[in-house]
């Protein structure tokens, strides 16, 4: 390893935003202040953010209904982003677009997605354009475990090996979609191994450790760079909380959910930080509560911020 | 729905999901040919508005089968079990994941056209629709007119849970493959008195939902309700809607309406869709072409505007049809 | 379509192919942001139509992008292409394969409006649409009542090579998706002349094809030809038809059609898919709606039966619209 | 190689029927007898010979736009299917379909399809329903090179791979998806290593060795018929004729085409007859003289049929 002590830094403040960012949502929503579906990413942090950090700021992701730490991992503005998700004027989308289409081109965030999978072939677009516009730009398409049964997985990515686009393939497989096991769903130990049928690299990483995420991302972020094609990279992750907001997770066997509490990627990035004489416990307390400031800033910026008015919904149809 | 009286009888009364899970639980308890196919259907869950509920644990794994996230696959699948001796019942979650399989509606489930009447295809596909929760232009599409330009495909929109039940069971009995349309804001606290005895509700054939005679509104699914709240609203001012419930686009019980129209000379359709090539257009056309003379007035559609569905909750009920839409079409016509 | 006088100057007469070719060949080296992207439109097939001839030769694999047969792909591929800076041209090769990719044009084409207004997507799709050479059920649709049902996408269906030429250049240049329907009669011996300084016809802008005082007959892409084969015969006992060919659907010149009809008190609707949820229910509904007081009878719609396009050549034609289902459709309102 | 001499005669007299078949129809197509596109399957046909020599007659298969092969090998009748691409009301399906619509469902011949790879999934349909009839029945699945690229590869074989569905997928591998050289479409050298995606069986053939196609075919349909999941089987074959009838073929190198005639698979099977001492040459020229007045009555049958009335246009929609 071989990581700049800042890029360690930022990497644990991200991961932090993400689980104080989420864990605040769930809050608001169980409030009423959060209508709609809301996808949290909370026991997911090190995969976002360990990708992202592997991006130039002019680099492009796109993601999937469960985005919100895609979009923080990004760059992209909480307070945006929480008013989005309480429908105000000042969010991302006006408020037209909610949890589900989160999205800041200008910072190369092409979009949260409500259609399962339907972010790959939109990815294998941004690079071609990448290309033919002769900018080295790069994007990562987030991916869900459940998401590569679809069929746009299959076309998507075969796309972009046969062109040799420069996407990197994150696929989160966080054991479940919904609430099917997603290891009824395919007949393989590892779902990288799909790389095959295309002819890509692929990599299988402990998708809890962002320093792990981080350093296999980049090895392929260059490779993508360099014009040498697309990769897929598994991280393997959990999701800690239901598959929507009130989903009750029955189908979680206890032992599973007590053996990926033990994994919980801040925790142990905080613990390694520790000991590799990174960040003290007191450094990590001091960044724990700066973040905690953000966020009441957010929900401040949301709860304070108008709604659109109602006939705006006739605006941004066309251009 | 129902209430209450002194002296009625005791009778059971059904929400829309629990009106449609004893449908399917009827259906397959009288044919083994029949079985669900879809995604989260099954040991963990009843579905998105609780319909399957329970149907796991009595029909097991070998009848509710849960599939990977490939709708293409399911329903290519539902289509060639149905052409093979099933009669497959397919759950897509919302009506707006067609897309990932309109292949197999707008090409496949014409085999029996194609093949020159060789083949049946019995087959009930599931989609839910509507507005009303927020979940923005992915998750709240109804698509009404975008499915009736699809050919061999039988359209039913239910707007009770009485309704839902004896359609829905119909549906499964079909030997055509039948979409069957379940509105999110009925799966709430509605309910119907659901008789004990079986029964079922013919395809084609509308339910006036409220007598009336000054003017007739055509509306299905939850904007039935709407129209039942606007006409108790115009009663008061002596004005009197007759509410129509085609509870199928297609076939369409076009009688009724021109049966209606001749009475009342006037013609409103409430629709849950963007107003361009909404389903209420073809009503409207129709009413036109064949009952012309009938018409003392503009026919009006009360529809969404031509946008995708916003997410926050004032533009989405700005978006959605409602009574004082509707009140308002209806005074421009009288 | 032109003929030859003594004393008229020489013209350039170019197909509905080479229209269009000259219209991509125009508008690619104008932008180099524009590209073509599609299955077997390269080195060795000049795409069904024989419209991207020559392409290849001059712009090279780098814009004439040949894909793998995955037109979901393909289709999401043009959607973030145009999304980040390119004008991607998606060639589909018939309407028919949209199913394929339906979610893209359900659920994704929407990105600008979801997104609030961030981002455009200059984007133009093209199909091949219509009957007329047995290509059977999955391969000779229009489906424009469909794809009308579809928000946030603008429709184009010209019916002569000038039009053609002149539209598809607006279509490439216009900021939002727009999808091309070109008809497969179309390819053939018919001409336009085609004026050598460069024009563009903007999107929503009807064409008045013939004027007249009788009926109004609305008409797109072949059928157009076939209304104005209509009103000539008519016009020998004295029946007078106003053709007006809308060029666009969406958005649709509504003016064009509302004039026409005050002129003439009678409308009729020719187009060429199932009457059921057809584009002409939608023509019909909004004269009702904005119109009414201007009808002197019944607007009429002349559109094909309720199934699937059958093969067999005979079918085929009794199935496709024609002069004859037309007149009898006029003398029906006069 | 252990085959009964009657399957194997039986075989050499499918594959001409074949060839005889198709070579008729460009030449009635060519003199305007039959509308629509047609799709011929001229060098392919060891690969449907040698498949559906594997099955029962009440097995079930789904074939493609370039079907005819298929339909005679599950031993559909030649003069219906003549009467059928001419538009006939005595055709296969009343003239309603044409040659991209052919089927039999009595002999569980499923349909041709216009569309490309759209009878994947239907495939997975029929083997379910076999299974949930408690029936031992069988799926062959025919598809293209081209169709490998599509979505409704990857989910429909992931889904039959999860269930362990009876489908055998035959993928016939002829160098081209229309114009486009296959190997421009993909980076893998055999498509059959695609079934790595799904945890499936793969071989790989000389699809123009119609024994070899038989017997690769029939382990996969044992299998299959036992319980023991689908497989997918690349056949390497070579279509003779254009894309479609009128296709004037400037795509394809001449020496290509020169090493592929070397390779015809009937010419080489006739041989192997004869060299087996199964059938001497005066044997299968008796064959195909046979099968010569055979594709006579069947263009007689389809010339003196009627064409169907136009409004029966209006049947057939609903049951
Ligand atoms: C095409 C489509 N099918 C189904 C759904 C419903 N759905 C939403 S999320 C989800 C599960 C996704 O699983 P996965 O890709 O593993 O992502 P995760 O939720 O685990 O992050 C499903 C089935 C959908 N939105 N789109
Ligand atoms: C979804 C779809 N896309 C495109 C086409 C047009 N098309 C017809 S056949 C064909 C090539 C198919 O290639 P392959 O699967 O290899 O089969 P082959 O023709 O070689 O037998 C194409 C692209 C289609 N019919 N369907
Ligand atoms: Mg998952
Ligand atoms: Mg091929």
């Amino acid at each position: 390893m071989n990581i700049e002590k800042d890029r360690l830094i930022d990497m644990y403040r991200t991961m932090v935003r993400i689980r104080q960012f989420e864990e605040r949502v769930s809050k608001e929503f169980a409030s009423g202040n959060i209508p709609g579906f809301v996808h949290l990413y909370i026991g997911e942090e090190a995969s976002g953010t360990g990708a992202c950090a592997a991006l130039r700021p002019d680099d492009y992701i796109t993601s999937t209904h469960r985005g919100h730490g895609h979009v923080i991992a990004k760059g992209g503005r909480m307070d945006r982003m929480m008013a989005e998700l309480f429908g105000k004027k000042t969010g991302y989308c006006k408020g037209k677009g909610g949890s589900m289409h989160i999205a800041d081109t200008d910072l190369g965030i092409l979009g949260a997605n409500g259609i399962v999978g339907a972010g790959i072939p939109l990815a294998g677009g941004a690079a071609l354009s990448a290309r033919m516009r002769g900018t080295d730009q790069v994007v990562i398409c987030f991916l869900g475990d459940g998401a590569s049964n679809r069929g746009t997985f299959h076309e998507g990515i075969n796309l972009a090996a046969v062109w040799q686009l420069p996407v990197v393939y994150v696929l989160e497989n966080n054991l479940y979609a919904e609430k099917t096991r997603i290891s009824d769903t395919y007949k393989l130990t590892n779902l990288s191994d799909r790389a095959g049928a295309f002819g890509i690299p692929e990599v299988t990483v402990d998708g809890n450790d962002v320093i792990a995420v981080y350093e296999a991302v980049q090895v392929a972020v260059e490779k993508a760079r360099a014009g040498e094609g697309p990769s897929l990279i598994e991280c393997k992750t959990y999701r800690i909380h239901g598959h929507f907001e009130g989903d009750p997770q029955t189908y979680k066997p206890a032992e599973e959910v007590e053996e990926w509490k033990k994994k919980d990627p801040i925790d142990n990035f905080r613990k390694r930080l520790a000991d590799m004489g990174v960040l003290t416990d007191e450094d990590t307390g001091a960044i724990d509560r700066e973040v905690a400031g953000e966020i009441d800033d957010a929900v401040r910026f949301a709860v304070e911020s108008p709604f659109p008015a109602p006939e705006e919904a006739l605006e941004d149809v066309f251009a | 729905m129902a209430i209450f009286k002194e002296g009625d009888e005791i009778v059971r009364e059904l929400s829309f999901s629990l009106a449609q899970n004893e449908a399917f639980d009827e259906e397959m308890a009288r044919d083994p040919r029949v079985f669900i196919i879809g995604e989260d259907i099954g040991e963990h869950w009843g579905g998105p508005m609780g319909q399957f509920r329970g149907l796991f644990a009595k029909y097991g794994a070998e009848r509710i089968l849960e599939t990977p996230i490939s709708e293409t696959a399911m329903m290519g699948a539902a289509i060639g079990a149905a052409a093979t001796g099933m009669r497959p019942v397919a759950a897509m979650m919302f009506v707006d994941f067609l897309g990932v399989a309109a292949d197999e509606l707008l090409n496949q489930l014409q085999m029996r056209y194609m093949f020159g009447g060789k083949t049946t295809l019995p087959l009930t596909i599931l989609a839910g629709i509507g507005t009303g929760v927020s979940a923005a232009a992915q998750h709240s599409k109804s698509l009404f007119g975008w499915l009736i330009a699809i050919k061999g495909l039988k359209i039913v929109v239910p707007s009770t849970p009485y309704d839902a039940k004896g359609l829905l069971k119909s549906a499964i009995r079909e030997d055509n493959p039948v979409i069957f349309l379940s509105h999110k804001m009925l799966g709430g606290r509605l309910t119907s008195e659901i008789p004990d005895e079986e029964y079922t509700i013919p395809l084609g054939k509308a339910d006036i939902k409220r007598e009336g005679t000054d003017v007739t509104v055509v509306a299905t699914a939850f904007m039935v309700h709407r129209a039942l709240s606007a006409a108790a609203t115009l009663q008061e001012e002596g004005i009197s809607l007759e509410v129509i419930d085609p509870r199928t686009l297609v076939p369409l019980d076009k009688q009724a309406i021109f049966d209606s129209v001749r009475k009342t000379g006037r013609l409103v359709i409430i629709s849950e869709e963007p107003r361009t090539g909404s389903w209420a257009a073809e009503v409207s056309a129709t009413v036109v072409e064949e009952a012309f003379d009938y018409l003392d007035s503009p026919i009006k559609r009360v529809c969404a505007p031509d946008t995708p569905v916003p997410f926050t909750p004032g533009q989405e009920k700005f978006w959605t049809p409602d009574e004082d839409d509707l009140i308002k079409a209806v005074r421009e016509i009288i």
